[in-house]
């Protein structure tokens, strides 16, 4: 399936941009994680960060959809 | 106007004031965060604030919306920087009207509490060691 | 300048909040107390707060001063306005600048508190009906 | 003993000035207010004023000077 994804603070430095659009196999955002986090080098488990799809929160187990944007989200620090 | 917003461009607390006029109104409390030149022992030089804008948009408003149903306020703005601060800047402004003082302090106790917790948005700190660094919630560095 | 201050014209808040300003204050509270058209039930028309100017502004002081000394805050202000107010007018402003909010918020309500309850103000509500009264500071008439 | 008094809220409304020069016997507060409570038919009982000498609050009891300012002060309600 094809998926948007969008890449805030460290991860957007450490995938080297701000979003990109990938193929994948992965059916729900734990293994979409699995798979981008090996591809960029991501250290951040995933314990640490929320998900979010198509501008809501949204849990890890989701279903994904063709054509969904995710989000994995750092630990904010508005304010 | 959305009672959530996101500025790229400084924020003009007075303006945001007026907004909350009302005569039924008795008090009013604001809350300004301004980008400090320090963290943790660090000297900081500058930051740069990065958002999710639609979700950012969507969060704060719900805040606000559960800030208003709470406490017995009359209304509650909340406006937040995005891009490059210097020291000295307005970050975040919260203001809350209300008949009365007790909810209006509590109101906008809440309302900075929650944006700092739930917000998608992130402070990048630039250091006088040349280091910048992504920070957590409570101020400390994250580990990536 | 006084940190305690008396004004017989309107109060410029923005200006106040830059008298605040600091590189290394994080968070600044501000309190403002409005006039507001009804108290206990009853449609005020306007206000008329009188002052004991000397005994006010030493007292209004010590409150700031006690204030600093008790919280983690940089700096206090606070202007009471004095003279006839019309609905909507700003009667009272406290501003309180510190490195972090929970101190900022604390003193901010702190000096609120004890203006209200200590300085030499008084307030006379008009009210709608014709009659008029000088308040207590929980906003019930005095006796007399 | 001279002396000036000063009034405020309800009491200048009721002394019909905001201060005035008396001559009295009265060495303190207490006994200084109970006169002129006569004189201009105040009714707020002395537990509810606070007392301020010269520009400072001051006990009931204290000794007064010749040429002291004095001023009863109703329940203040500012802010």
């Amino acid at each position: 399936m094809n998926y948007r994804l969008l890449y805030f603070a460290s991860l957007r430095d450490r995938a080297g941009c701000a979003a990109e659009a990938v193929e994948s196999d992965a059916a729900d955002p734990r293994a979409l994680y699995a798979q981008i986090a090996a591809r960029h080098r991501l250290e951040l488990a995933p314990e640490k960060l929320r998900v979010a799809v198509n501008g809501e929160f949204a849990a890890w187990d989701r279903v994904l959809a063709d054509g969904d944007e995710i989000a994995f989200l750092p630990p904010v620090s508005g304010g | 106007m959305s009672a959530f917003r996101l500025a790229e461009i400084p924020i003009d607390g007075a303006a945001l004031g007026r907004e909350l006029a009302s005569a039924s109104a008795g008090a009013c409390v604001s809350f300004e965060g301004w980008v400090r030149n320090h963290n943790q022992g660090k000297a900081v030089q500058r930051l740069a604030y990065q958002a999710y804008p639609a979700l950012a948009l969507a969060e704060g408003e719900r805040i606000l919306a559960e800030t208003a149903a709470r406490f017995a306020i009359e209304q509650a703005l909340c406006v937040h920087r995005v891009g490059d601060l210097a020291i000295g800047d307005l970050a975040v402004w919260v203001g809350v009207s209300a008949a009365h003082r007790d909810a209006a302090f509590a109101a906008c106790r809440h309302v900075i509490d929650e944006i700092k917790a739930r917000v998608p948005i992130w402070k990048n700190e630039f250091y006088a060691d040349g280091f910048s660094g992504w920070l957590h919630p409570d101020g400390s560095p994250v580990a990536e």
